[in-house]
């Protein structure tokens, strides 16, 4: 599904701004990155592209039509598990499916490494199980358009590379158009095409990059990313303060 | 510092759950029951002490071994029977009643807002009007039939009901209300998968609060022209002047009140053990 | 034998709803007989039976058609009609004596004119209610010369046993009850200052099966007499149903006079006057006719027509 | 898919809101309160006809404009506000008692375990009991002052403010006391930092619910030797047979529970503002 | 703040393990980094030290006090923000605090970067911007064990580097006792002086790590830390599944 934002911008009641005049678009089947400092609209900008806040201003286009009225389902990962805690993880990841796909949840519970807490209630997992629960729930749908926000952020280091294969491989499948908010270089890096890059409070557009990769195909030991990193992070105004 | 205040308060409660963790779940819950009767037992033999040295006169307030021989009498000639029965199923299909009818309207009411503007107002000031107020308009609507009783029931669980769900409905986190609409759930199935189980505490409080009221509506409703029925006993016992028949009824409201409840405590227990509150952690740490 | 050689309607009713209640002895009979069922299941008429706690509920069944015949005092009875209720008084269940004055066997207080300043109390708008107002007015005292508390009958007789008030406008069967355990005294009785125990009818139903309601009549006249001839069992059968002792039902009974049936000059004269106290103390309009109001109430023609 | 549904129910609100965002506040509430009354007007308009056209006889239930005169007469001769005043004292004073021990008992029960299973099932069976049943009893034990009166009143407020203070105390997300005891807070400091604040849309409803009962059980009270208030009224309508004064004491019940309870409405509007939920975000979207 | 731990175990009612014979000890001023595959139990062992977790098996001593009783004041960020929703994000910081320090927690909410959003309720803030007010929270009391759950897993490079530094400047004044859990490694040999490796389910402890700095000075640039980086990555497993 084709995402096209135009000079989107949203002005919260209480006179916060999350985002200013705001202007990208996706193509079809593209990963797209988006980086920021931390309360610079990001999560904000996927929750106006779902369609859950419907008080933009500007232009927020899926497939071609107004995000706020757009009947399309998408698939949301939020930034927090949001886990239905009367329901199991396996209901949970169920949650949502029109029709009952018992043998995919099952399928998809154990990809996430969660074989053995089917069972269990929200309130007795670990952080990052919760996470990989709300992941797996994420992609039971197999929507064409995928929102993730900050995904993997309670994993630990083998576990995520692990979830960030299974997202490509799922996305290898259907080739879903993907948005994907993270605070991790090296992840976005490997998993997207473009980047876009946030600064500032409100949130402004302040660079837009085009991963390049060898032979155009992901690898994490690829040296060309190495370079776009340190790109990255000056963008971020990083560099400034490493002692 | 003051946690140790903390520390003593949680203490002998663990303590006592290690001497009861080896005994068996009966045990357990059984020791809930003694516990839970110490204060009425106390209570009771204070009275029957207090009726046989002479400190209440008998003709105010009978003993309870009086009034306990009256409850068996009426056991004996069967009238009581007739009395529980007919009253419990009144407040039985009252109770369901004004529980479905409080569900449709409380979660329209809690989630659309202008139903809540239209309807709410006029629900709000007929919830103040006393049962007894109520019974010259049912009489006249509904004359004197099991129909007006029923009804007159199912007003008084309907108000509780009502305002807890239309609470709990609105108190739904919105996050995960929003889980709902990005899987485009219709608004049934967003009350359905989302709400209502959200707010399950809430309406659970609700039904335990209206089952209260529908007990205590049937005294009204046995007002219109009733001959059996516990609400009919009692006010009997005030035209007749008997006291042990009115105590006998009082008893037999609290002890019915209290079993009900207690049915609708033990869904309450079951249907809540998700729940990652105060309660439940005190049930972890025991 | 109750001929239906002049019927003026050929419809009959199909079901016919009365009231019974333990302040009209007479009403128990009949139900306990079953006199009435026996009459009616002839004519494929049912029969239905709902017990009236007071005159006030006998007069909200009446009032909302959900009984034909409802069993009342005379003075709530007039009350009613001059709030428009479509009733008449038909026939005369007893001549009760079942309200008096009443205080606590040690107290001092012996006669009316003790009760100056003293709390009494009263059920509003009831016999004992009127009763008090119209010994009060015998000994030329004013309502505000007493403290009325208002408290339901039973009430009434708790607090006054409790201490909590100084006497008390009392009522059959409390006051019977109180006599026999508390021994209470009366502090003044007057059997001409109750209204009558009035049977009414709605006048919907008088105007459509009249000879309905002399039938009805003619079945009260059976219980009527018998109990006047079987007063033990009479007693008995009060006891029994109002969960009374022996002795206090007993005493109930011999507090009623059935000799009178037909409603006449006795009861319009006593329901003017008392017409005319409630309206003094603001109970019934200025405005009413009282005169007009009892007249149009007592509807002799259909006992007179039954009993001889 | 069933997107299409969601956004149909939706709209209509948000337009409203657009039509009247370029209002004024005032105006914004008033819209609000047009709404509220179109249901209650026709009502009104509909009984008075169906009285004018004599469906409804006047012996039953008199037109509103004869209820209406009969409390302007009251209005005229003062002795309404004498009923209105004294019925409001005593609710008012009994609420506040009710509450406060409510409060007291509801924190104690759904904090302590051993609270809960000594004291809880107790008052879950004197819940159930009628407020007719407590007034023998009450006259005993307190005479027929304005004492008894009011206790009667709270006992009526405790029970429902009772049971949703347990049930929000108990459905306190854990997580937060945890934060609290990390901090060595004592009992009292987690009860008035967390446990309150948390539980604050639980007990505001239970508020409610207790306020509406407040005006419920004001007729039995009043049956303990009043000779004022709203509840004498009702009971001398009925006893008088007067349909007039019947149906105008019941106007005024719902009138006043209507006003008193809109005031706590708006106190819970206020004090929930930072709640994250379906009637907030509403509020957001609108 | 003395930290002893002795052969604790855990495992929860439904049967769940979280740790095993687990057994370590901290000196005092010590920053003690945990790491491990998401689900080991690092969570569950920083609630058995603080006390809130009273089940657990075999000796947990603080200060030679068993933890279960322990009456200390200390310090806890948890893994999820768990700001009070009815408490504006100033009175959140000031939240616990014995005395109102009210210049204390406008100098702290402005060095998490949240200065201008003193007034905000919770439900106003970016996920970011909550875990930045946690942060403050648990500084504010100066304790002298602090104990901290992920406390910069939603955070930018950018932003978490800010905090790292003032994490640091905190210590440098009480010099108190720190348990750190963090899926980061660079953060942790950044932050550390020592590593505590868990692995499996339940999680067991598997390695010890002292970090080796040039100079014995913290510095992110540092070579040293390379190598140990590469280290604990096999140790973590990771090597392994890298493409
Ligand atoms: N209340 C509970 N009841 C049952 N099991 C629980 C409970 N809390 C935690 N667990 C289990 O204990 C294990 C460890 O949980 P813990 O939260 O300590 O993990 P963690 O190391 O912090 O993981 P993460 O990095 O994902 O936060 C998990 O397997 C989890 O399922
Ligand atoms: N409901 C709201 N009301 C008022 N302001 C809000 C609301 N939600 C978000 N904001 C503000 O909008 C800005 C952007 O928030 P957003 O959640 O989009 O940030 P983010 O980029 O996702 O940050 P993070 O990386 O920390 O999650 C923040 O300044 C925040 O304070
Ligand atoms: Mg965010
Ligand atoms: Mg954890």
């Amino acid at each position: 599904m084709l995402v096209k934002v135009k000079k989107a911008s949203r002005k919260f009641e209480n006179g916060n701004v999350a985002f200013k005049d705001i202007s990208f678009s996706t193509k079809e089947g593209e990963i797209i990155g988006l980086l920021g400092t931390s309360g610079c609209g990001k999560s904000t900008i996927l929750r106006s592209i779902s369609g859950l806040d419907q008080s933009y201003d500007g232009s927020i286009l899926v497939e071609n039509c107004e995000a706020r009225e757009c009947k399309e389902t998408i698939g949301f990962m939020f930034q927090e598990p949001r886990l239905m805690p009367w329901l199991t993880v396996i209901e949970n990841v169920q949650f949502g499916s029109k029709n009952v796909q018992h043998q995919k949840a099952e399928i998809l519970v154990e990809q996430v490494g969660l074989k053995g807490f089917e069972k269990n209630y929200p309130k007795e997992l670990s952080g990052g199980m919760a996470q990989r629960a709300a992941i797996a729930r994420a992609l039971m749908t197999s929507p064409r358009l995928l929102l993730l926000d900050e995904p993997f952020s309670a994993l630990d280091a083998f576990t995520k590379i692990q979830l960030q294969d299974l997202l490509l491989s799922v996305w290898e499948k259907n080739k879903a158009t993907m948005l994907l908010v993270t605070h991790d270089i090296d992840e976005a890096l490997y998993l997207c095409d473009r980047l876009l890059v946030f600064r500032g409070q409100p949130g402004e557009l302040c660079e837009e990059i085009k991963v390049k990769r060898k032979d155009n195909k992901r690898s994490r030991g690829d040296e060309n990313l190495l370079k776009q990193k340190e790109q990255i992070l000056s963008l971020l105004n990083v560099e400034r303060s490493i002692t | 510092m003051s946690q140790q205040t903390e520390t003593n308060v949680i203490k002998p409660i663990r303590s006592n759950f290690k001497l009861s963790i080896s005994l068996t779940k009966w045990t357990t819950s059984s020791k809930q029951v003694v516990i839970g009767s110490i204060l009425p037992i106390t209570l009771l033999l204070l009275w029957e002490l207090l009726s046989r040295v002479g400190v209440i006169p008998p003709n105010q307030l009978p003993a309870p071994t009086v009034i306990f021989l009256k409850i068996v009498t009426m056991i004996q000639d069967g009238s009581l029977w007739g009395h529980v029965g007919i009253t419990f199923f009144r407040v039985f299909i009252g109770f369901l009643l004004g529980t479905v009818v409080a569900l449709l309207l409380g979660a329209l009411v809690g989630f659309f807002r202008f139903a809540e503007e239209l309807i709410d107002p006029l629900l709000q000031a007929f919830r103040s009007i006393p049962s007894l107020a109520w019974v010259p308009l049912f009489i006249l609507w509904f004359s004197i039939g099991e129909t007006s009783k029923i009804l007159l029931i199912a007003v008084g669980v309907f108000f509780p009901v009502y305002l807890n769900i239309v609470s709990g409905v609105k108190g739904v986190d919105r996050k995960l209300i929003e889980v709902g609409r990005i899987y485009g759930f219709s608004t049934y199935q967003l009350i359905k998968n989302i709400i209502i189980p959200a707010s399950l505490p809430s309406f659970l409080v609700g039904l335990r609060s209206g089952l209260g009221l529908g007990w205590m509506f049937v005294v009204a409703a046995e007002l219109m022209g009733a001959s059996t029925g516990l609400g009919y006993l009692l006010v009997f016992g005030q035209n007749m002047s008997s006291p042990d028949i009115i105590i006998a009824s009082i008893f037999l409201f609290a002890l019915l009140g209290k079993l009900t409840d207690f049915t609708l405590k033990v869904i309450e227990h079951k249907a809540l053990h998700w729940q990652d509150s105060l309660s439940s952690s005190q049930g972890n740490e025991r | 034998g109750s001929s239906t050689t002049s019927s003026k309607s050929e419809s009959k009713p199909e079901v016919i709803r009365l009231d019974y209640a333990f302040y009209s002895p007479t009403s128990l009979v009949l139900k306990e007989f079953g006199w009435v069922e026996e009459e009616f299941e002839k004519e494929g008429i049912k029969v239905e039976w709902v017990q009236s706690l007071g005159s006030n509920k006998a007069l909200e069944f009446l009032n909302s058609n959900s009984v034909d015949f409802g069993s009342t005092a005379g003075a709530a009875a007039l009350i009613a009609k001059s709030k428009a209720a479509p009733i008449e008084s038909v026939y005369i269940y007893s001549k009760p004596e079942w309200t008096a004055l009443v205080t606590q066997g040690s107290s001092p207080i012996s006669k009316v004119s003790d009760l100056k300043g003293k709390k009494v109390a009263a059920t509003l708008g009831t016999d004992p209610y009127i009763f008090l107002l119209r010994s009060l007015a015998e000994e030329g005292l004013k309502p505000s010369d007493v403290e009325i508390v208002n408290l339901q009958h039973g009430d009434g007789a708790a607090a006054l046993v409790a201490g909590k008030v100084d006497a008390w406008a009392g009522l059959d069967p409390h006051m019977a009850k109180l006599e026999v355990t508390e021994g209470t005294k009366f502090v003044y009785r007057n059997a001409d200052l109750n209204t009558y125990g009035t049977l009414n009818v709605r006048s919907e139903f008088a105007k459509k099966y009249p000879e309905y309601v002399e039938k009805v009549i003619t079945l009260y006249e059976k219980a009527r007499l018998w109990t006047i001839e079987n007063e033990q069992e009479a007693t008995k059968i009060l006891a029994e149903q109002a969960q009374l002792d022996q002795e206090v039902a007993a005493l109930q009974i011999t507090r009623n006079d059935f000799s009178k049936p037909i409603p006449g000059d006795t009861q319009n004269k006593a329901l003017t006057e008392a017409g005319k106290l409630l309206q003094t103390s603001g109970v019934i309009e200025e405005k009413d006719d009282i005169e007009k109001l009892v007249n149009q109430l007592i509807q002799p023609k259909f006992a007179e027509k039954v009993i001889k």
